[in-house]
């Protein structure tokens, strides 16, 4: 960059000129429009995506009418109920039908329960939220804890302790740590219910699975970014300005590694989201993910569609407020 | 003290060296005594340095890097970093020691006394933070408290640091601001609670020249104004010998020489003063010779021109390089100088091939280079190149044998590929290297060995034309001089063409025939270096030259700045 | 877990039942059909049909009181009085045929209609209480058939189009329903009926065997079926739970689609029979109180068997004996396909039964597939795997449903050659108009069927069950799961 | 942030990592000649011995489940798929990653613009319910599962590698090399891929587990290998019914299930410390 200041030196204030406006600086929208428009048509470049693959894959596969009629029911009834269902029209024309349905909100019925395939995910997606919401709480919460501990922690040995067993427990697959839990909370202990949904005891053993699948990927992102931060320049220029040493840790270390935090927590909405799906299934609970297996069972499509498109959507909602959230942490990033 | 006095007006010219301790300032107002610093771990980093700073007054510390510059005046400040701590002697302010004080007490009365200022102003902000809401915090409480007045007291401050249009900048981020600016932010931090001593880490390191400058002046502003003991960190020699009156000359932790800087620096009396002057190139040699005007040219750019699109804006476009016309004739050593962001580099790498650039005509060694990367550089292959890093340059998995020979390998003559090891081998004798250090990896390398394996790999295939960025700005000063020697040697022994790419005037000065000054992408002026050093044409280049800092040592009597040894020397 | 507080309480007021189902519900509308341990389990008790059977197996009258055969082919059908839907609305005739008519539109494309109009050819009211049924031929047993056709009220069924809601005339009214998880009903106060025992039920969908295990141990249930024997073992001492493994109405065959070589040849189905030690494979791994199927696809007491009929002995030497003389005496290897986690005790059963075939030189290569895809294949004469495990059953007493499943032109039949013989012997037995020339059309057809070995005659599936010991209930062999048939023990 | 430092890393030292390579070592030979340890296959019955606890160096040491069939051979039976799966799809998601990865660095703008949506859209959706609706269509045969495996991990491989590449390909000794004459496949095979081989063996070892996760979620749910042949996750499936009365059929396999993720990521992370030099600068570490 070439010197903004003329080689003249430094121009003071120039004499006389208006003085400026004497007005307490307002925090800035650090995101363009720009870059949010094409964070925008990102996202839905990937649903339409998800959508088309899934769309396919299911179609080239079979169809649902089999599955509707009695396991004895004739040939010829099975052509009819097809034909009838839509589903004997060439691909295309299919697929542009649905595309037609999907870009007027309109998904075609669900197959098995009749009605608005998007109204089903959405009633189901409260449990899911909740799931997830909890989960994601518990994860970062433990994760941060941990990354904190790892760097702030006095005992030199025993801070280490949290993230490694964090890390240790990532490597157990989400429906053998379920299935453990609810061996020792459920059948030994027998403190918590062993599935279902339905009271806050039902919550706390899939919510700590998926809170455990998140937990040390956000402590060991939390924990590097608080030593690059520890040593950082402008923590000892900010410690040189004679502020606390708490309010320096928080605002200058702390916050400012949250935003690699955040990243991290929009990738693993991924994780999150898959995650319930096998999390829903040992546990038994209502959620989407329960709704898409059962849905997949019964070739419900429009269910399934809908299911995959709801998910696809929420990890890019997900993942666009977590940039905008990391953008005002780090108004570097997001601008562009 | 504060800053309702009076400003004087406009810009402060840069002052002489500065002035010696001031009679009038009475006791010191920090006295350092005995200063032992050692890791928690126990090994001892700085053995017993004594320090004494006055108000309006700058004291200088220079020496090697490692020499615990930065721990000494960190500690004065209060500021060690964690795992090493002070274990012995006395620091004073004010005559009250603070080492046997408490903790909370310490900082407290560190905090109103010191304002530090760090080396790197690009991280010395915090990224996620207005420019405002930093300078806020660095408020004394009063003012911290009101938003109004933080903001009226942090403009006042901006302004006086010298920042234009301060109201926006406040709600800038750092990024958005450049070093020189950012630099001010930081100064104006520093001095926000009135501090009575200012502590300059390298205060102007990472900065151009001409930046630099502005920087140091201010510096000293704020010193005659605020009456601020300042303690100046440097291994420039040249930026202690304008701004400080008295200098401390530190090695391997201790201090080895010390006194008024026209004292120290005319007639030191240690050796190791001595080699650290010597070590400093100087603008005041003669040049060597340009060839005859009729040597034939060898490498000719016209017209040339690259854009650059800009991060976050499309459509605009930033011209690094704008139409310029270089030539180099054989036996030439062309120096090519600019402030940083000039556009060196990017026409470094036009004329080597490896970028094709957006205008213009090269033909090299009489024929046209057209055509894409590949075909380029096959026209010229007899031009080489001489990275500035010359750590980043060589892969770390290759040895240096391997990284030399890689060229050989790859584009060599039957000949040269049949007896690659015996090439490898004389080339290490050319650089002055022992060919055992055939076998290591860069990382086994020191700085100065490295860069000479890089000159070693570009010289492989006998070129003709050297082009070299920034040849020595990455090593250090000590064995700078040694690599500007080689080059210089390899260039009157294998007549040699060179492109010498550097900010640093210096060196320019001592290695190149020839000049070629830019600004913004354009040519400022070209001629002969000693015509260009003496009686610069535009008033940029002019006023680079003022820039430079050491110019009130330059002109001393010259059996006291022995020459660094040049290419008269073998 | 302590769901029976009626039992503990006495207070029946806030009395609740429940009540684990092993499938998914698919719908809750009765005319889609549904398996019984499924939607039509929930149907039974929202919904009632013209017919009943009692615990003890009699066709009795549910909304029909009373019924005549007037000829061949008209049956009349006298209403009950004073029924209303659980909303109050009046219960008529004309509702009635409305029900039957749905099926009857040739354009209708529920999942029963077919079936429906091979039989009733029409339906009318003459008057306010009575409805007459005509159907296409003799049909002796339409009164046990329309057990398990469940009414439904036209408006509202209109009126609420893809809602999962539902308006009976049952004992329980349904207050919600989740088709992956369950559903919960009420008592409904104006049931014409004698007032069921539960203020409130909750039906949970218990689909993995692991789910339905841990349901019973958290003793979040009052009763679940379809457990794996081995399972039932876990109860075997429990203070809260009667476990019972016993015979059912679905019986079990391998389906042989003959069009896989060397199937065609009968004598190769028949050693597939031979092969097998169905009474050690009830004993060691089946564990129920059952016998082999009787070498017909009908199971004693549920239907009316042919009693001259005996399984096929495991006879290992007649089969190598049979497989040479097809030639094939060095033995071959087809494929068994199951349909995963859909009978009890599939798995182990078909394993066992590989190595038996194995023992005299038929390898048995099994796979695995999700029902849907199971369906699918073994509808297709091409792709259907070799032998396919799979349990019938009815939700009522009608040899000729029984028979009509392994006619040739069925989705899951592949002959070879049609068997006219059989199919037209079907004809007849639908058609029979006396129960003695049923009886002597099922003997001809079931013995026909036999010698043919078009199935691996197995046994009755088992109904395994946990059941709270302080409940009283008969067990229904079709699996219905119905609240009216609980009671406390008090 | 380095996509790395989202990924687990397992220092273990060198006990550690040693223990883990010879616990490794030992579970695939075993794994791998199941056949010579058990002749009589993964299903052997035998009826009187059913629910046999595990005597661990008696007998029978994982015991047997409900059909008597021994434990030990069913788990090293069911590591088959679950290792070889998942090892197949880890390797051809670390090529497909890779040459991703390349195309992105080398091949401009616009290809690097195309595959990182890829990436993006493949992101959008959890993999389990891609291979959910894949599978449950197509059956779960060998190839489907493989297949649906390595779609599920080579956007990790792709975006660890990705950034690296980047930063491989921006460093000085690469314009040195193309100075001196490299270009194309000898650039890439002097400078890139030796850059980026630790990066690589890290990525194979992550996919090795996280397909190998994957796999048993997917034989958990009943959508990986199909019964009888045992399979780990399914293992666990059908035994989680037991879990209070013969807890050694669901806990025992995935044990070894959770030991060998573990395994595969110190030995990964030791392998490529070896190969990355100490004081390399160039962003591998
Ligand atoms: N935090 C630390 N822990 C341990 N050793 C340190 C620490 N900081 C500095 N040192 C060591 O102390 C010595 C002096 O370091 P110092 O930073 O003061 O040197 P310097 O003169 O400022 O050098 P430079 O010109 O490179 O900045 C060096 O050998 C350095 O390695
Ligand atoms: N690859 C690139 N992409 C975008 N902008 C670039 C690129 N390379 C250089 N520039 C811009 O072009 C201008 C000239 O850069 P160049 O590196 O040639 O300057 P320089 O004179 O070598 O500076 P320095 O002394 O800092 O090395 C600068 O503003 C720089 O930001
Ligand atoms: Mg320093
Ligand atoms: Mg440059």
């Amino acid at each position: 960059m070439t010197a903004v200041l003329s080689p003249s030196g430094p121009p003071g204030p120039p004499a006389g000129a208006p003085p400026d406006p004497v007005r307490p600086a307002r925090p800035r929208w650090p995101l363009s429009a720009r870059y949010v428009l094409s964070r925008l048509l990102n996202a839905v470049l990937a649903v339409w995506a998800v959508l088309t693959i899934v769309f396919f894959a299911m179609h080239l596969t079979g169809n649902p009418a089999s599955l509707l009629l009695p396991i004895d029911a004739s040939e010829e009834e099975i052509t009819r109920l097809t034909a009838a269902l839509g589903f004997a029209d060439p691909l295309p024309e299919q697929y542009l039908r649905f595309l037609g349905q999907v870009l007027t909100g309109e998904f075609p019925d669900s197959i098995r329960y009749g009605g608005d395939p998007v109204a089903l995910v959405l009633e189901r997606l409260p449990a899911t939220l909740l799931l997830g919401t909890w989960g994601m709480i518990i994860g970062a919460s433990l994760g941060l804890a941990a990354g904190a501990v790892a760097v702030f922690g006095r005992n030199r040995r025993l801070r280490r302790v949290p993230v490694s067993v964090l890390t240790a427990l990532e490597a157990v697959p989400s429906f053998f740590l379920g299935i453990v839990l609810i061996a020792v909370f459920g059948i030994v202990l027998s403190v918590l219910p062993l599935r279902g949904a339905g009271t806050p005891a039902h919550l706390v053993l899939p919510a700590l699975v998926i809170g455990l699948a998140l937990a040390a990927p956000v402590a060991r992102v939390f924990r590097t970014s608080l030593q690059e931060g520890t040593g950082a320049e402008h923590v000892r220029l900010a410690e040189a300005k004679g502020i606390g040493r708490a309010r320096v840790v928080l605002r200058h270390i702390v916050v400012n590694a949250l935003a690699p935090v955040l990243n991290v927590l929009g990738v693993q909405a991924g994780v999150v989201l898959g995650g319930a799906v096998v999390t829903e299934a040992v546990f038994g609970w209502p959620g989407v993910g329960q709704l898409a297996t059962s849905a997949i069972d019964s070739r419900d499509f429009p269910v399934v569609l809908a299911c995959v498109a709801l998910i696809a959507i929420g990890f890019v909602l997900v993942n666009l407020l977590v940039d905008l959230a990391a953008a005002i942490l780090d108004p570097r990033g997001g601008r562009r | 003290m504060t800053l309702s006095r009076p400003l004087p007006a406009g810009p402060g010219t840069a002052p002489g060296p500065g002035p010696g301790p001031d009679p009038d300032a009475g006791p010191p107002l920090v006295s350092v005594r005995g200063l032992r610093i050692a890791t928690t771990g126990g090994t001892p980093l700085v053995h017993g340095v004594d320090l004494d700073l006055v108000a309006g007054a700058t004291v200088g510390i220079v020496g090697e890097s490692g020499s615990g510059k930065t721990l000494t005046a960190m500690a004065v400040a209060g500021l060690l970093p964690r795992g090493v701590a002070v274990t012995g002697g006395r620091i004073a302010v004010d005559g009250r020691d603070v080492t046997v004080r408490s903790p909370a007490e310490r900082r407290a009365l560190l905090r109103d006394t010191f304002g530090v200022v760090f080396q790197n102003p690009a991280v010395s902000l915090n990224p996620r933070l207005t420019i405002g809401r930093q300078l806020r915090e660095a408020l004394p409480d009063a003012d911290r408290r009101s938003r109004a007045r933080a903001w009226r007291r942090s403009l006042e401050l901006l302004e006086h640091v010298g920042v234009p249009r301060a109201a926006q900048r406040l709600r800038a981020y750092p990024h958005e601001l450049s070093g020189g600016l950012n630099q001010r932010v930081v100064i104006a931090t520093a001095i926000a609670r009135d501090p009575r001593v200012l502590v300059a880490d390298e205060a102007t390191t990472a900065l151009d020249v001409s930046v630099q400058q502005q920087v140091l002046d201010l510096l000293d502003r704020l010193r005659d104004e605020l009456r601020l003991g300042v303690l100046l960190v440097s291994h420039d020699i040249g930026v202690i010998a304008d701004r400080a009156g008295q200098v401390v000359v530190m090695q391997d932790g201790a201090v080895v020489e010390r006194g008024g800087t026209g004292a120290v620096l005319d007639r030191p009396r240690e050796g190791y003063t001595r080699r650290l002057l010597a070590a400093v190139p100087r603008l005041d040699v003669p040049s060597p010779a340009g060839p005859p005007a009729d040597a034939p040219v060898l490498l000719a750019g016209r017209g040339l021109v690259r854009d650059f699109p800009v991060a976050g804006r499309r459509g605009t476009r930033l011209r690094a390089v704008d139409h310029v016309d270089i030539t180099l004739r054989a036996g030439q050593a062309l120096g090519v100088v600019g402030e940083s962001g000039s556009g060196k580099t990017t026409l470094a790498r036009i004329l080597v091939g490896i970028d094709p650039g957006h205008g213009g005509t090269l033909t090299a060694f009489g024929g046209p280079v057209t055509g894409r990367v590949p075909a380029r550089r096959r026209l010229l292959r007899r031009v080489q190149y001489v990275f500035q890093d010359p750590y980043a340059a060589l892969d770390p998995r290759q040895t240096v044998a391997e990284s030399i020979a890689e060229p050989i390998e790859l584009a060599g003559t039957r000949d040269q590929r049949d007896r690659v090891p015996g090439r490898v081998a004389e080339l290490l004798d050319d650089v002055q290297l022992a060919r055992d250090l055939g076998g290591r990896r860069p990382h086994e390398l020191s700085g100065g060995q490295r860069q000479r394996v890089v000159i070693a790999r570009a010289l492989a295939l006998e070129p003709d034309v050297l082009i070299a960025d920034e040849p020595v700005s990455a090593l250090d000063l000590s064995v700078q001089a040694g690599v500007l020697d080689l080059l210089a040697r390899l260039r009157a022994e294998r007549d040699l063409t060179y492109l010498v790419i550097s900010h640093d005037l210096a060196v320019v000065r001592g290695l190149c025939t020839d000049v070629l000054v830019l600004h913004d992408g354009v040519e400022i002026e070209q001629g002969p270096t000693d015509d260009v050093f003496t009686a610069p044409a535009a008033g940029y280049t002019r006023r680079l030259l003022d820039a430079v800092p050491g110019r009130s040592r330059q002109g001393s009597p010259p059996e006291l700045h022995p020459a660094i040894p040049r290419k008269d020397n073998p | 877990g302590a769901v029976t507080s009626g039992t503990s309480t006495g207070a029946e007021e806030d009395s609740s039942l429940v009540i684990g189902i092993s499938r998914k519900l698919t719908s809750i509308d009765p005319a889609q059909g549904g398996s019984i341990d499924g939607d039509a389990t929930l149907a039974r008790a929202i919904y009632s049909g013209l017919t009943y059977y009692d615990p003890e197996l009699e066709l009795r009258g549910e909304l029909a009181e009373s019924w005549t055969q007037d000829d061949d082919t008209h049956w009349t059908f006298v209403l009950r009085d004073g029924v209303t839907w659980s909303d109050g609305s009046p219960f008529t005739a004309e509702q009635v045929v409305w029900n039957f008519q749905r099926f009857l539109d040739p354009e209708s494309t529920l999942g029963n209609a077919a079936a429906t109009r091979a039989i009733i050819s029409g339906v009318t009211a003459p008057d306010e209480g009575t409805v007459v049924i005509e159907t296409n031929g003799p049909f002796i047993d339409l009164p046990d058939r329309l057990a398990h056709f469940f009414l439904v009220n036209p408006d509202f069924v209109q009126a609420h189009p893809d809602e999962l809601v539902a308006l009976g005339t049952g004992p329980y009214v349904l207050e919600s329903v989740d088709l992956e998880n369950g559903a919960v009903l009420t008592r409904n106060p104006g049931y014409f009926g004698e007032a069921p025992e539960w203020e409130r039920v909750e039906y949970r969908v218990l689909e993995t065997e692991a789910a339905r295990v841990q349901a019973a141990q958290a003793e979040e249930i009052d009763v679940a079926i379809q457990y794996e024997p081995t399972s039932l073992e876990l109860f075997a001492g429990s203070d809260v739970y009667d476990t019972g493994n016993q015979w059912s109405s679905w019986n079990n065959t391998l389906r042989i689609n003959e069009n896989v070589a060397p199937l065609d040849d009968v004598r190769v189905r028949q050693a597939l029979n031979y092969a097998i030690d169905k009474e050690a494979l009830i004993r060691d791994v089946v564990g129920a109180d059952v016998e082999p199927l009787a070498g017909q696809v009908l199971s004693a007491p549920y239907d009316r068997i042919n009693p001259d009929l005996a399984a096929y002995p495991y006879d290992p030497e007649r089969a190598r004996q049979l497989l040479a003389e097809a030639g094939h005496a060095d033995g071959v290897t087809i494929e068994l396909g199951l349909s995963t986690g859909s009978y009890v005790a599939q798995d182990p059963v078909s394993q066992a039964i590989a190595r038996q075939l194995g023992e005299v030189g038929i390898t048995v290569e099994i796979t695995n597939q999700s029902f849907p895809n199971w369906v699918e294949r073994t509808r297709s004469a091409e792709d259907a795997p070799a032998l396919y495990y799979i349990g019938y059953t009815a939700g009522y007493r009608a040899p000729a449903e029984r028979l009509r499943i392994y006619i040739s032109g069925n989705g899951q039949s592949h002959y070879a050659e049609p068997d006219a013989v059989y199919d037209d012997l079907v004809t007849q037995v639908t058609a029979a108009t006396t129960p003695e020339q049923q009886q002597e059309l099922v003997n001809r057809a079931t013995a026909h069927y036999r010698e043919q070995a078009h199935a691996v005659f197995l046994w009755p599936q088992p109904l395994t069950y946990v059941v709270r010991k302080d409940l009283e209930w008969t067990p229904r062999p079709e699996h219905w799961l119905v609240p009216q048939e609980f009671r406390s023990r008090s | 942030m380095s996509a790395l430092a989202v990924t687990p890393r397992r220092r273990a030292g060198r006990t550690g990592s040693l223990v883990a390579g010879v616990f490794l070592g030992a579970v695939v030979l075993a794994v791998v000649f199941a056949g010579v340890l058990f002749p009589g296959g993964y299903d052997a019955q035998d009826l009187t011995r059913r629910l046999a606890e595990p005597t661990w160096f008696g007998p029978l040491p994982l015991g047997t489940d409900e059909l008597g069939r021994d434990m030990l051979a069913r788990v090293l039976y069911g590591g088959r798929p679950a290792l070889g799966i998942s090892a197949v799809a880890a390797v051809l998601a670390t090529v497909l990653g890779t040459a991703a990865a390349l195309g992105a660095t080398l091949g401009g703008r616009p290809w690097d613009g195309l595959i990182g949506r890829v990436a993006d859209v493949q992101l959008a959706v959890p993999t389990i319910l891609i291979a959910l609706v894949v599978l449950s269509f197509s059956g779960s045969g060998t190839i489907p599962l493989i297949g649906v495996l390595t779609v599920g991990s080579w956007v990790l491989t792709f975006r660890i590698l990705r950034a690296q590449l980047a930063t491989v390909v921006a460093l000085p000794y690469i314009e040195a090399a193309r100075l001196a004459g490299a270009q194309g496949p000898t650039l890439l095979r002097r400078h890139v891929l030796p850059a980026a081989a630790p990066l690589l063996v890290v990525a194979l070892t992550l996919n090795f587990s996280t397909a190998l996760v994957l796999e048993s979620s997917l034989g958990y749910l009943g959508l990986g290998i199909a019964p009888p042949r045992p399979d780990w996750g399914q293992i666990v499936a059908s035994g989680q019914a037991q879990l209070a009365g013969a807890w050694w059929i669901s806990l025992v396999p995935g044990a070894f299930l959770v030991a060998t993720v573990v395994s595969i990521q110190i030995v990964g992370d030791r392998i490529a410390d070896l190969l990355t030099l100490p004081g390399s600068q160039d962003g591998t570490r």
